[in-house]
């Protein structure tokens, strides 16, 4: 069965290591934050200007003036830091946020993401996700790995305007955990009980399917 | 120290010189850290042909979309402008032209525009649409694209404390846009919660040196909030 | 006579409007804030990153870590703010600083103007003042009309390694106070008792002498 | 949150993995705000055919000046190398390489090393020996040359406070030069005279987030002054 939104978010959060700053864009990215391991322990940087965003205040401590990248009224951990959006974004371009994780209508085997744009449908913005996806050195994707049609998500070639080219390392879907490497999908974990053939027939890009790919677990 | 007092006793006067065809930058992120009173006093005032730098475009009736109203925005530089249904409209009969610019360029636009600093490289936009027609160079192996500086006719910003030279702190995350903004405005209005003596803000703890601002005005705040997010206990 | 170093300086002080942020070089220039007249208030800028200078500190208020850009111990004034040499220089480069005041070894007839380094001789470097000449809008220097053995440093070409070009447009000397315009120096002002021919004679560049020049006066 | 402890046991352990001929960015201007205690560790070290990009170069016997005794650095990146006998013997005698950078642009390539941009224009040292070489092109009718960014293996800087996640604030005109440096080094070191628990720095009040830090120590300081001016009244 292909996953739910939880479960993405909590493989995803196995990729976490001690210490990590890092970017959670809007929606299941989001959740990934529900699932930090034990012993593990991140600090958020949320791109208007807040590293160390902590969870939603309470009605006695919600403040206007705490707000995340998803406009959403956040609280800050002891220890945080807050500046203004160019100081965000610095640190950002600058390559010293560890890990960003975000969301995609579509990759393909070069690395390219389309994220933001679909034409002749209303165009709202980018945000922050160009200067997300052309800085960090580590992202990881998270999207359903076919549309509700069907059609495969993971291209040999973006249909859609880019938000990024050549930047997108790792995916996690529905279906399984992939990396991107020499110009095709290498398939690493399957979800519990989907077959490599399904995963095959779902993804329009060359994939590799390595003799060691696992079954993902979850407790 | 009269020439360097900043205070000015009204909006009228916070916003005199505002012409029709003008450009403004405006300070904020969504709804967060807007200086309200200041585009109220550009809806009052009805000048149109606006040229208006903001991340966003504010909501229907509240921040920058009341300047929609009354079409006085002619176009918009911005990296998101969702939440918008006038703004949708106006966009689609033609009315409004938009100019999106991703979020770490707007703001280093507006930094390099307040710091003499007239284009720059950077690797954001590469490959996509806001790379087309740019000048693009590779710098060790990062393909990169040249973009230019913001600076406009107005500065509007949003600060917490000032003193009356202009020396300013912002508040938790409505600091966002704000710094940069006060910059890069050849004539910078900022508007305050709270106008404090000079001295009371610590010289090393300022957000915002008072040489960047022309006019300060102390105004009232809603502060509506755009997506409030509640967890009982605290937990996310 | 030739103007004292002080009497250069009052002179450029004449020149400080109310609320004025002015950013005063090295040695002469430094003597301006002694002499700013009554009913002006100006901020001085140290370009280390210290807007609201003060005066040297006393025995007991000296403090390591408060420095002025000649590495000289000052105060901060009420209402200083301390801040980055990169947010300095942006205020600098931005064109935020009212009036630069600065020594030269040479300025010439198109406002070109050398002060940093004589070949031949130890470079000691630039530091801050490239940055000042080429952003400020209202820079005056500061200079003896000739060096000791006579020869002028008004000249139709700068024969030293440049510090900025095409920006310098007004001139204190120990003779005269000068404008540069449209590729020629314009006497605008006569110390007391030097004569329109020493200067003509000690300015190597084009000079122009309009109807009007004034004698200063000196109470 | 052992994961974002910054701080290490002593001077071996915070300058750990300098080798030879590699680069340095140091904060400090003049002899304030400098890391005295990690430049008198690559003293210790011996580290040879250093790079060092900082304003100054100390004096005889502080500062940076003390790593010329052994002739450890074969260049150095800096905007004025005045007050350093030992320097001018070093670089008359060809032993030692400088670069002059205008102090703005230092910083300016220090910030753009940290935040990703690979190169700016600036007017600063167009028509002069500085510009030689470099791409040059006019904006709005001002001449300006491209300048590209300032990184290296190691960054050391002083603060005045910091906890354990590498928040800091510096102390007055301490400031300078550290918060770019701090952005800019592969691995950044911070010298501090205090450290303090994580939440007694305001957080929108900190000069360097925790993010830009890699390693913290506490030292001790003898903040030498490099010219000693004292008026009696207070007056200039």
């Amino acid at each position: 069965m292909s996953l739910s939104r939880e479960q993405m978010a909590s493989r995803v959060a196995r990729e976490l290591k001690d210490g990590y700053y890092v970017n959670l864009g809007i929606g299941i990215p989001t959740l990934v934050a529900n699932y930090i391991p034990q012993g593990v322990e991140v600090m958020l940087q949320s791109e208007n200007g807040l590293l160390g965003m902590g969870p939603f205040p309470t009605e006695e401590t919600i403040d206007a003036d705490m707000i995340n990248a998803g406009k959403q009224t956040v609280t800050a951990i002891t220890g945080a830091s807050i500046f203004s959006s160019a100081e965000s974004f610095a640190m950002i371009r600058g390559g010293h946020v560890d890990l960003t994780v975000l969301g995609a209508f579509e990759v393909d085997v070069n690395g390219d993401i389309a994220s933001w744009m679909i034409p002749g449908k209303l165009i709202k913005g980018m945000g922050g996700a160009m200067d997300l996806v052309a800085s960090a050195e580590n992202i990881i994707v998270i999207m359903t790995h076919a549309d509700k049609h069907g059609n495969s998500k993971l291209l040999e070639k973006c249909t859609l305007p880019l938000t990024g080219a050549g930047c997108i390392k790792q995916i996690m879907t529905d279906l399984a955990w992939l990396t991107v490497e020499d110009g095709a999908f290498v398939l690493r974990e399957t979800a519990p009980g989907i077959s490599i053939d399904e995963i095959r027939a779902k993804t329009a890009g060359k994939l590799i399917v390595p003799d060691d790919v696992r079954e993902m677990t979850f407790s | 120290m009269a020439g360097f007092d900043k205070v000015v006793p009204d909006y009228a006067a916070a916003m005199a010189g505002l012409e029709d065809g003008m450009s403004v930058i405006a300070g904020g992120f969504g709804l967060c850290g807007i200086p309200e009173g200041l585009i109220a006093q550009i809806k009052r005032m009805g000048t149109t042909g606006l040229t208006v730098y903001s991340n966003n475009c504010g909501v229907d009736g509240f921040g920058l979309g009341i300047l929609l109203e009354d079409r006085q925005v002619k176009k918009m530089v911005s990296s998101y402008v969702g939440e918008n249904k006038l703004f949708e409209q106006q966009l689609l009969a033609g009315e409004l032209e938009v100019e999106l610019t991703p979020q770490g360029t707007l703001a280093e636009k507006m930094r390099a525009g307040g710091a003499g600093i007239p284009a720059f490289f950077t690797a954001t936009g590469y490959g996509t649409p806001v790379g087309e027609g740019k000048e693009s160079r590779c710098f060790n192996g990062v393909n990169c694209i040249l973009e230019d500086a913001i600076t406009a006719d107005f500065s509007i910003v949003k600060a917490w404390k000032a003193d009356r030279y202009g020396n300013a702190i912002y508040r938790h995350t409505a600091q966002n846009f704000n710094p940069m903004a006060a910059t890069a405005g050849k004539i910078t209005v900022m508007e305050v919660e709270e106008i404090v003596e000079p001295g009371e803000l610590d010289p090393t703890g300022i957000h915002t040196p008072g040489i960047y601002v022309d006019r300060l005005i102390q105004g009232t705040f809603e502060k509506r909030i755009e997506q409030r997010t509640i967890s009982a206990s605290g937990g996310a």
